[in-house]
C-alpha cells in the first residue's frame, strides 16, 4: 500500500507526456489534482493507522506479486508524507490558473511528480543508499523545474543550482561509502548495529561532517545556502512554494535528522555544530532578507532564516526541541507556500516582482492581501497563529536546555523576521494604490482556493495546535526521541 | 429532544450568514427573500426548542476540561426565542429600510453571524466557548457600525475598545474563577462571592452590564445611535445586547454565584443599577435628537434590570428579567419608530419634526403604544416589570434605590412626553410638509412590537407564567411565593400609588416646561436643563468630561506624549543610529557577498565543510 | 599494476581538465573512464566495470561531444594561464594531506568480514529492488528535464522569447 | 586488502580534489561539469573499493550502477542547461552568469 506513494506519481509522471498529446490542459490538470488528493487521503487515513504501535516495515506488492521492496514507515516518514501531501496538493491546484501561460502543462505536471514520487521514496526509504537516489530524482525534477520558464534568469538559476547541488550529492555518496567500507552495509539498521560495535569516533565525525556539508546544501543552512536566493525566486510561483515549502526540507532536514539522530546518534559536538549553523543562518537569512527588492528573493532569504530556526531545534536534540523542530517545519511549509503562492499571484497579476513598484494591492486583490497578511504574521510569530507557537516552543526548548543565549538570539532573530514582514506587508499591499495597477484583478478561482486552503490551514494549526501536536507530531517526536534505537530494529531490513 | 439538533440555532444564522457574503452583489431580491424565510426557521427552530427538556451537547474541542459545551434549559430558550424573533423582525425592517444601501451584502451577512454568535452565547454551557462568542459579537458589533458610513469608522473602534475592555474584565473574571473551582462548565459552577470569587464576581459583573450598556460603559450607544443605521441600533444595543448582557448577569447572579440579599455584591450592583437609571435619564431628558434621546434611555432601562437582579429577591429578579425583555421590545419597536420617521422626514431632530401623527398614524401609534409602555403606564408591560423592580428594592428595605427609580421613572415619562409631542402633535415643521406613512416592512414590526407591548402587560400571567417563573423556579427557596400575577396590575398598594403619583409629577413638568418654552415641545425640558447645579453638570457631560473612554483617550495621549517625548525620543535614536545603521551595514555586506559568482558560492561550501569537519573533529572527544 | 591503472585513471582525469580543447577533455574523461573500468576488472566487478565502460565512456562522451558541438563557435572560453602553475602545487598539497590523513584515519577501521552471498544479478534484483525503482525514476525525471527545456515554444500570453516573462528584474 | 582500501580511498581523495580545483578555477560551463564528472568517478570508484575491501562486492557493484545511471541523468539535465543557457547568452562562460546576485 505504501508503495503506491511512490508508484502513482512516478507512473503518472510517465504517462502525462503523452496524454498531454491528446489533452494539453484538462487531462494534465485533472489527473495531477485527482493524484495529489488521493496521496493526501491516503498519507491521513490509510497510513495512520499503520504506525498505531510504533513504525513499520512493510514489503511493497506490485499487482499482488510481493517485491522485494521493503519500505519504512513510522512516525516521522508519515509525518513528512502528510506534509509533502499537503502542500503539493495545494500546489497543484494552484498550478491549474497559474500555469496557464507557460504551456506545456503535461511536462510541467510530469515533473512535479516525479519530484514528488522522489520525495515520498526518500521518506520511505530505510537506507542511505536509496535514500541518495531518492534525493537525486527529487533534485533532477527540480533542476528542470526551476529552468521551467527557460528564460536567463531560470537558466542561469537552475545551472547554479544543479553543480552546487551535484556537489552536495558527492558529499553525501562519498560519506555513504566511506560508511559502506567501514560497516559492510547501508541499510539504517545495519549501520547503526555496526557503528554501535565500532569505536571510530573519527571517521564518524568525518562522514557527519560530509554528510552535514551535503544535506546542509540541500537544506541550505549558511554557508551552503547560496543557490537559494537565485533558485526559488526563479522558479514558477508553485514551484518555489514547493521547493521552500517542502523539497529543502525533505531532502535537507528530514535527512540530516534521520541521520544524525536515527542513525549516528546525536554527539555533543555535532549539537554544537547545528545549533550554531542554525543559529547563523536565521541571522543571515534575515538580514540578506532584510535588504530585498524582489518580493521573492525576501521570501527565499526568509527560508533560509526559518530553515535555521528547524535546524536549531533538532540540533537541541531535547524531547521538547525535537517536537518544536517539527512543529515548526510544518508550520513554515504552510506559510512559506502560501507566501510564494501569493508573490505568484502578484506577480501574475502586476508583471513585477519589485516592492518598490507595488503599493496599495490590497484594494484591488483583497483576498491576497488578506492571505498574506495572515502568513507573514504567521511566520514572524504573532499569536494565535502557528508560526508563534512553534517559535515560543523552540525557545522553550532552549531555555530548558540552559542555552540561554541562543534563547536570546532565536527571540532577536523572531524581531528582525516581524520586521522586513511588515516591510514586505506595507510595501506591496497597504498604503497607496499605484496608478498602473488600478485594473488589476484578483488571482483566478483555483490560485485563490489554494491560498485560502493554507491561510486557514494556518490558522486552524494556530488555534488547534493541542490537536495537531498530538495526532501528527508526538508519534513523529517520539521517533526521534528514542534515538538510534529505532534504527536498530529494522536490523532485519 | 436530540443533543446534535442544539447545534441549529447556532449553525442556521451562520449558513445564512455565508449564503449572503457568498451572494454576488447584482442579485436583486434573492438575498432579501432567502434572509426574511431563513429568520423566519429560525424562530420556527426557536419555537420548537420552546418548553423542551433541558438537553446538553459536549463536543470535545481542545482538551483539558475545554470542551464545546451548550446547554438548553428554561432560561436559554426563552433568551433563544427572544433573540430569533427581534432577528425576525429586524430582518423585516431591513428588507425596506435598508434596501439601496452599498453594503448590504455585509449587513445582512453579519445580521446573520450575530444572531449565530448571540445564540452560541445564550447556549454556551463552557466559558470558553461563551468567550469565542462573546468576543466575535463584539467583532460584528465593529462590522455592523461601520456599515452607517462616514465617521462611523470612529464610533466603532469606541465601542469595539470599550468592550474588549469589558470583555477582558470578564475573562480575567473567568479566569480567577477557573483557578478557584477548577472547572470551566457553566453549570457546575455556584459559589458565594467572598475574596477572591468576589473580585472574579465584580469582573464579570462588569463584562456583562457593559454588554448590556449599564454606566460607565454606555458612551458608545449615544454616538452608535448618531452614525449607526438605525436598524442596528434597534437590533444591538436597544435588544440584543440588553437580551445578552441581562441574560448574562442573572446567570452570574443565579447560577454560577449565588447572591445573598444585601451582601456587599448585591448592594455594589444596586448602586450601578440606581446610578445608571439617575444618571441617563437626566442625560436622555435633555436630549434634541430622538434617536439619542433614545439611546440614553436605552442605557437607563438598564439600570431597572441591574436593580432588580440585584435585590437578588425573587420578585426583584422576577421584574428585572422581565423588564428586560419588555424593553428590548419596546426600546426595539422604538427605534424603528424613529427609523421609519428618519426615512419619511429625512430627520430625527425634535425641532425640525412636528405634527407628523396625521401623516403617519401607523408609526405614530405604535410610538406612543411603545413610548407610554417604556414609562410605565398602566395596564401596559412596562408598567408591570417596573412595579415588580420597585417591589423588590422596597423590601430590600434601602428606600433610597426605589426612589431613584422613581425619579427615573418620572424624567422617563417626562422625556417621551416632550419626544412624542414634539414629534406628533403640534405645529407641523416646515421641513416635513409632504411626509407619507411608511410602508408595510416598515411599521408592521413597529406595529407587532407595540401589539405585545400591550399583550405582555394586560395578560403579564403568559409571560411571567411561562418564561419567568420556570427561570426562578430552581433558584428560590423552598416554598417561596412565585406566582407574580396577583399583584402584577394592582394599582392600590402603596408603592403602585406613588408610580402614578410620579408620572402626574412628571406630566406637569412637561405642561410647566412646555409652557416656558413658549410652546415648543422639545424645549420642555429647558427648566430641568436650567436648574443650578444640574446646568453645570449637563455642560461637563457634554464636553464629555464624564466619558470614561474620551478621558481615557486624554489621558492616554498624555500619557503618549510624555513616553514620546523622554524614553521614545531616546530609544529611537539609539535605533536610528544604532540598530538601523548595523541593520543597513550587514545588510549591505551580505548583499556585497552574494555577487553571483558561482565559483565564489562553491568555495563557500567547501570552506564550510572544511570548518564544519574541523569543528567536529575538535569537539569529539 | 593496480597502482599503474589508478594513476593513469588520474593522470587522465588531470588532463580532462588542464586540456584547452573541450572536445580533448571529453575524450580524455573517456579515457579516464577506461582505466576506471580496468580498475573495477582488477577487483572482480565485472558488472560495475562493464558499465563503467558503456555508460560512462560510452554514453556520457557521446552526450558530451553533442553538447560540444552544438554550443561550438560562440563557447570558446579562455581558461586562464595560471593553471599551470597554480595547478601542481594544488596537487602536491592534497597528496601530502591525502597521504597523511587517509591512512590515520581510515587505518584504524579493523578488517571485518562481510557475508557475501549470492551472484550479481539475485543481490541486484533482491536486495536492491528499491534502487531500481529509484533508477527509473531518475532516468525519468531526466527524459522529463530534457523534454522540458527542449520543448517547443507553445506558450501563449506574452511573447517571451528572452526569458523576459519573469517581469521584475528586468529594471 | 586493508592497505588496498587505503590506497584506493587515497585516489578517491584525489580525484573529488582535482574535481573540486576545477569547479572552483574554470570558466567553461563544459569544463565545470567534467569535473562534476571526475567527482562522480571517484565516488563510484569509492563504493566499488568498499565493497571490495568488505567482500561484498556485488552489492557494491549494483550500487555502483545505480550512481552511474543516476549521474547520466544529471549530466542529460545538465548539458540540456547549458544548451539553453548558451542560446541566451552566446557564451560558454560561467562568469557571465551572474545576473542574479544581492
Amino acid at each position: 500500500m505504501l508503495f503506491l506513494f511512490i508508484i502513482v506519481p512516478l507512473v503518472l509522471a510517465g504517462l502525462l507526456p503523452l496524454l498531454g498529446k491528446v489533452s494539453k490542459r484538462l487531462l494534465p490538470d485533472l489527473l495531477a489534482s485527482a493524484a495529489m488528493l488521493f496521496l493526501l487521503v491516503l498519507a491521513v487515513f490509510s497510513a495512520r493507522p499503520l504506525i498505531a504501535d510504533g513504525g513499520i516495515i512493510q514489503q511493497a506488492f506490485w499487482f499482488g506479486a510481493p517485491l522485494n521492496i521493503r519500505l519504512l514507515l513510522d512516525g516521522f516518514s508519515l509525518f513528512m508524507l502528510f506534509t509533502i501531501s499537503l502542500v503539493s496538493f495545494a500546489v497543484t491546484i494552484y498550478s491549474i490558473n497559474y500555469m496557464e501561460h507557460y504551456g506545456a502543462k503535461a511536462n510541467y505536471y510530469a515533473l512535479l511528480l516525479a519530484m514528488i514520487a522522489g520525495m515520498n521514496g526518500l521518506v520511505l526509504s530505510g537506507d542511505l543508499f536509496t535514500l541518495y537516489v531518492f534525493l537525486e530524482v527529487a533534485a533532477i525534477a527540480s533542476y528542470a523545474l526551476v529552468a521551467f520558464g527557460r528564460g536567463h534568469d531560470e537558466l542561469e538559476a537552475s545551472f547554479k543550482y544543479l553543480m552546487l547541488s551535484a556537489v552536495a550529492s558527492a558529499f553525501v555518496l562519498l560519506s555513504i561509502a566511506v560508511i559502506f567500507g567501514v560497516t559492510g552495509g547501508v541499510s539504517f539498521g545495519a549501520v547503526a548495529q555496526g557503528l554501535k560495535t565500532l569505536n571510530i569516533k573519527y571517521v564518524v565525525g568525518f562522514c557527519s561532517g560530509l554528510f552535514l556539508a551535503g544535506f546542509g546544501l540541500k537544506a541550505a543552512l549558511v554557508p551552503f545556502h547560496s543557490w537559494l536566493p537565485d533558485a526559488h525566486p526563479s522558479a514558477p510561483a508553485p514551484i518555489s512554494a514547493m521547493l521552500s515549502g517542502v523539497l529543502i526540507k525533505v531532502s535537507g532536514v528530514y535527512a540530516m535528522t534521520r541521520i544524525f539522530l536515527g542513525v549516528f546518534g546525536l554527539t555533543p559536538a555535532l549539537t554544537t555544530v547545528l545549533t550554531v549553523m542554525g543559529i547563523v543562518s536565521i541571522f543571515v537569512g534575515a538580514l540578506a532578507a532584510l535588504g530585498q527588492n524582489d518580493i521573492k528573493r525576501m521570501l527565499a532569504y526568509s527560508s533560509i532564516s526559518q530553515i535555521g530556526y528547524v535546524v536549531l531545534a533538532f540540533g537541541i536534540g531535547t524531547p521538547l526541541g525535537i517536537l518544536a523542530g517539527l512543529f515548526h517545519l510544518f508550520n513554515h511549509a504552510l506559510f512559506k507556500s502560501l507566501l510564494f503562492l501569493n508573490a505568484g499571484a502578484v506577480e501574475q497579476s502586476t508583471g513585477t516582482r519589485s516592492l518598490d513598484k507595488m503599493g496599495g494591492l490590497a484594494k484591488v486583490m483583497p483576498l491576497t492581501a488578506v492571505t498574506s497578511a495572515i502568513g507573514s504574521l504567521a511566520i514572524a510569530g504573532v499569536p494565535p497563529l502557528n508560526g508563534f507557537w512553534s517559535k515560543l516552543l523552540i525557545i522553550i526548548a532552549l531555555v530548558q536546555a540552559k542555552m540561554h543565549v541562543l534563547a536570546a538570539l532565536a527571540v532577536l532573530g523572531s524581531v528582525i523576521t516581524l520586521w522586513y514582514y511588515l516591510v514586505l506587508q506595507h510595501q506591496a499591499f497597504f498604503g497607496k494604490l499605484n496608478e498602473a495597477w488600478q485594473g488589476v484583478k484578483e488571482a483566478p478561482f483555483w490560485m485563490s482556493a489554494a491560498t485560502v486552503l493554507l491561510a486557514l490551514l494556518c490558522i486552524v494549526t494556530g488555534l488547534a495546535f493541542p490537536f495537531v501536536i498530538q495526532s501528527w507530531l508526538q508519534p513523529a517526536a517520539d521517533v526521534l526521541g528514542k534515538g538510534v534505537g529505532v534504527a536498530l530494529n529494522f536490523i532485519g531490513f | 429532544m436530540n443533543p446534535q439538533n442544539l447545534l441549529i440555532p447556532v449553525l442556521l444564522p451562520l449558513l445564512l450568514a455565508l449564503f449572503s457574503f457568498l451572494l454576488p452583489r447584482g442579485i436583486k431580491r434573492l438575498r432579501e427573500i432567502v434572509s426574511v424565510l431563513g429568520a423566519a426557521l429560525f424562530v420556527y427552530v426557536a419555537v420548537s426548542f420552546f418548553g423542551g427538556k433541558e438537553t446538553m451537547l459536549t463536543l470535545p474541542w481542545l482538551g483539558h476540561g475545554i470542551d464545546f459545551e451548550l446547554r438548553l434549559y428554561q432560561f436559554s430558550q426563552f433568551i433563544l426565542l427572544a433573540v430569533s424573533g427581534f432577528t425576525f423582525l429586524i430582518v423585516l425592517y431591513s428588507t425596506v429600510r435598508m434596501a439601496g444601501n452599498p453594503r448590504l451584502r455585509e449587513y445582512y451577512g453579519y445580521l446573520f453571524l450575530t444572531a449565530a454568535m448571540s445564540a452560541g452565547a445564550v447556549l454556551a454551557n463552557n466559558f470558553v466557548p461563551l468567550v469565542f462568542f462573546w468576543e466575535g459579537l463584539l467583532i460584528t458589533l465593529y462590522a455592523l457600525i461601520t456599515i452607517g458610513g462616514k465617521g462611523s469608522h470612529r464610533t466603532a473602534v469606541k465601542a469595539f475598545l470599550i468592550g474588549g475592555f469589558c470583555d477582558f474584565c470578564m475573562i480575567l473574571g473567568i479566569a480567577i474563577l477557573w483557578s478557584q473551582t477548577g472547572t470551566l462548565r457553566l453549570s457546575d459552577i455556584s459559589v458565594v462571592p467572598q475574596g477572591l470569587t468576589a473580585v472574579s464576581f465584580y469582573l464579570m459583573m462588569i463584562g456583562a452590564v457593559a454588554k448590556a450598556g449599564s454606566m460607565p460603559f454606555h458612551t458608545w450607544i449615544p454616538d452608535a445611535a448618531v452614525d449607526a443605521p438605525v436598524a442596528v441600533m434597534a437590533f444591538i444595543p436597544a435588544a440584543l445586547e440588553k437580551l445578552l448582557g441581562i441574560y448574562m448577569l442573572s446567570r452570574i447572579c443565579l447560577d454560577i454565584f449565588r447572591l445573598e440579599v444585601n451582601s456587599t455584591p448585591a448592594l455594589v450592583l444596586m448602586t450601578l443599577g440606581a446610578l445608571t437609571i439617575v444618571l441617563a435619564v437626566f442625560m436622555a431628558l435633555i436630549q434634541k435628537d430622538l434617536k439619542k434621546l433614545l439611546s440614553f434611555h436605552a442605557v437607563s432601562q438598564v439600570g431597572y434590570m441591574m436593580l432588580g437582579i440585584g435585590t437578588a429577591i425573587p420578585i426583584g429578579i422576577a421584574g428585572g428579567i422581565f423588564h428586560m425583555i419588555n424593553h428590548a421590545m419596546y426600546k426595539s419597536g422604538l427605534f424603528l419608530a424613529a427609523g421609519s420617521v428618519e426615512q419619511q422626514a429625512g430627520t430625527t431632530e425634535l425641532k425640525k419634526l412636528g405634527g407628523l401623527a396625521r401623516s403617519m398614524p401607523l408609526t405614530a401609534l405604535g410610538f406612543i403604544v411603545c413610548a407610554a409602555a417604556i414609562s410605565g403606564i398602566w395596564p401596559l408591560n412596562g408598567f408591570v416589570s417596573k412595579e415588580m423592580v420597585f417591589h423588590g428594592s422596597y423590601e430590600t428595605g434601602y428606600t433610597i434605590f426605589t426612589i431613584a427609580a422613581w425619579l427615573g421613572a418620572i424624567l422617563t415619562f417626562a422625556s417621551f412626553l416632550k419626544a412624542g409631542h414634539s414629534v406628533f402633535f403640534g405645529p407641523r415643521g416646515l421641513e416635513t410638509a409632504a411626509v407619507k406613512e411608511s410602508r408595510s416592512p416598515i411599521y408592521i414590526p413597529i406595529l407587532v412590537l407595540a401589539a405585545l407591548c400591550v399583550l405582555f402587560g394586560v395578560y403579564n400571567a403568559l409571560p411571567l407564567r411561562l418564561f419567568i417563573q420556570p427561570i426562578l423556579a430552581g433558584h428560590a427557596a423552598p416554598g417561596e411565593h412565585l406566582d407574580f400575577t396577583a399583584h402584577a396590575l394592582a394599582v392600590f398598594n402603596p408603592i403602585a400609588l406613588i408610580s402614578m403619583g410620579c408620572l402626574l409629577i412628571a406630566f406637569a413638568l412637561h405642561v410647566f416646561g412646555f409652557r416656558r418654552g413658549g410652546n415648543k415641545a422639545y424645549l420642555a425640558s429647558e427648566p430641568i436643563h436650567r436648574l443650578p447645579v444640574l446646568r453645570t453638570l449637563y455642560d461637563l457631560a457634554e464636553a464629555r468630561v464624564f466619558d470614561l473612554y474620551e478621558q481615557g483617550i486624554k489621558g492616554l495621549q498624555a500619557f503618549s506624549r510624555f513616553l514620546f517625548r523622554f524614553v521614545d525620543r531616546p530609544i529611537d535614536a539609539f535605533f536610528e543610529k544604532f540598530v538601523v545603521q548595523i541593520g543597513r551595514a550587514a545588510t549591505g555586506a551580505l548583499k556585497a557577498v552574494h555577487n553571483g559568482l558561482y565559483a565564489n558560492y562553491l568555495a563557500w561550501a567547501i570552506g564550510g565543510l572544511v570548518i564544519i569537519v574541523w569543528a567536529i573533529g575538535a569537539l569529539t572527544r | 599494476m593496480h597502482l599503474f591503472l589508478l594513476i593513469g585513471l588520474l593522470a587522465f582525469s588531470i588532463l580532462a581538465i588542464l586540456s584547452r580543447d573541450l572536445l580533448k577533455s571529453a575524450i580524455s574523461l573517456a579515457v579516464a573512464s577506461i582505466f576506471l573500468a580496468l580498475v573495477f576488472f582488477r577487483m572482480n566487478a565485472v558488472y560495475a566495470g562493464v558499465f563503467e565502460l558503456s555508460v560512462v565512456a560510452g554514453l556520457i562522451t557521446v552526450l558530451f561531444i553533442t553538447a560540444i558541438t552544438l554550443t561550438r563557435g560562440d563557447g570558446d572560453v579562455a581558461e586562464s594561464r595560471g593553471h599551470r602553475i597554480v595547478f601542481p602545487l594544488f596537487f602536491l598539497a592534497l597528496a601530502v594531506v591525502d597521504l597523511l590523513v587517509m591512512k590515520k584515519l581510515l587505518g584504524q577501521i579493523p578488517a571485518i568480514q562481510g557475508s557475501e552471498s549470492g551472484t550479481f544479478s539475485q543481490v541486484l534484483w533482491n536486495q536492491r529492488t528499491f534502487d531500481l525503482v529509484g533508477q527509473v525514476g531518475a532516468i525519468s525525471a531526466g527524459v522529463l528535464a530534457v523534454l522540458a527545456l527542449f520543448r517547443r515554444d507553445d506558450r501563449h500570453g506574452n511573447a517571451a522569447s528572452d526569458g523576459g516573462d519573469t517581469g521584475g528584474r528586468h529594471e | 586488502m586493508n592497505n588496498l582500501w587505503i590506497l584506493n580511498m587515497g585516489f578517491v581523495a584525489l580525484l573529488v580534489g582535482i574535481g573540486l580545483y576545477c569547479l572552483l578555477t574554470m570558466k567553461n560551463t563544459v569544463k565545470l561539469l567534467i569535473g562534476i564528472e571526475i567527482i562522480a568517478k571517484g565516488v563510484t570508484l569509492a563504493l566499488v573499493a568498499s565493497g571490495y575491501a568488505r567482500e561484498n562486492l556485488m552489492v557494491a557493484q549494483s550500487l555502483a550502477i545505480t550512481v552511474i545511471v543516476v549521474d547520466v541523468a544529471v549530466i542529460a539535465t545538465a548539458l540540456a542547461l547549458i544548451i539553453n543557457i548558451n542560446r541566451h547568452t552566446k557564451s560558454l562562460d560561467v562568469r557571465k552568469l551572474t545576473k542574479l546576485k544581492g
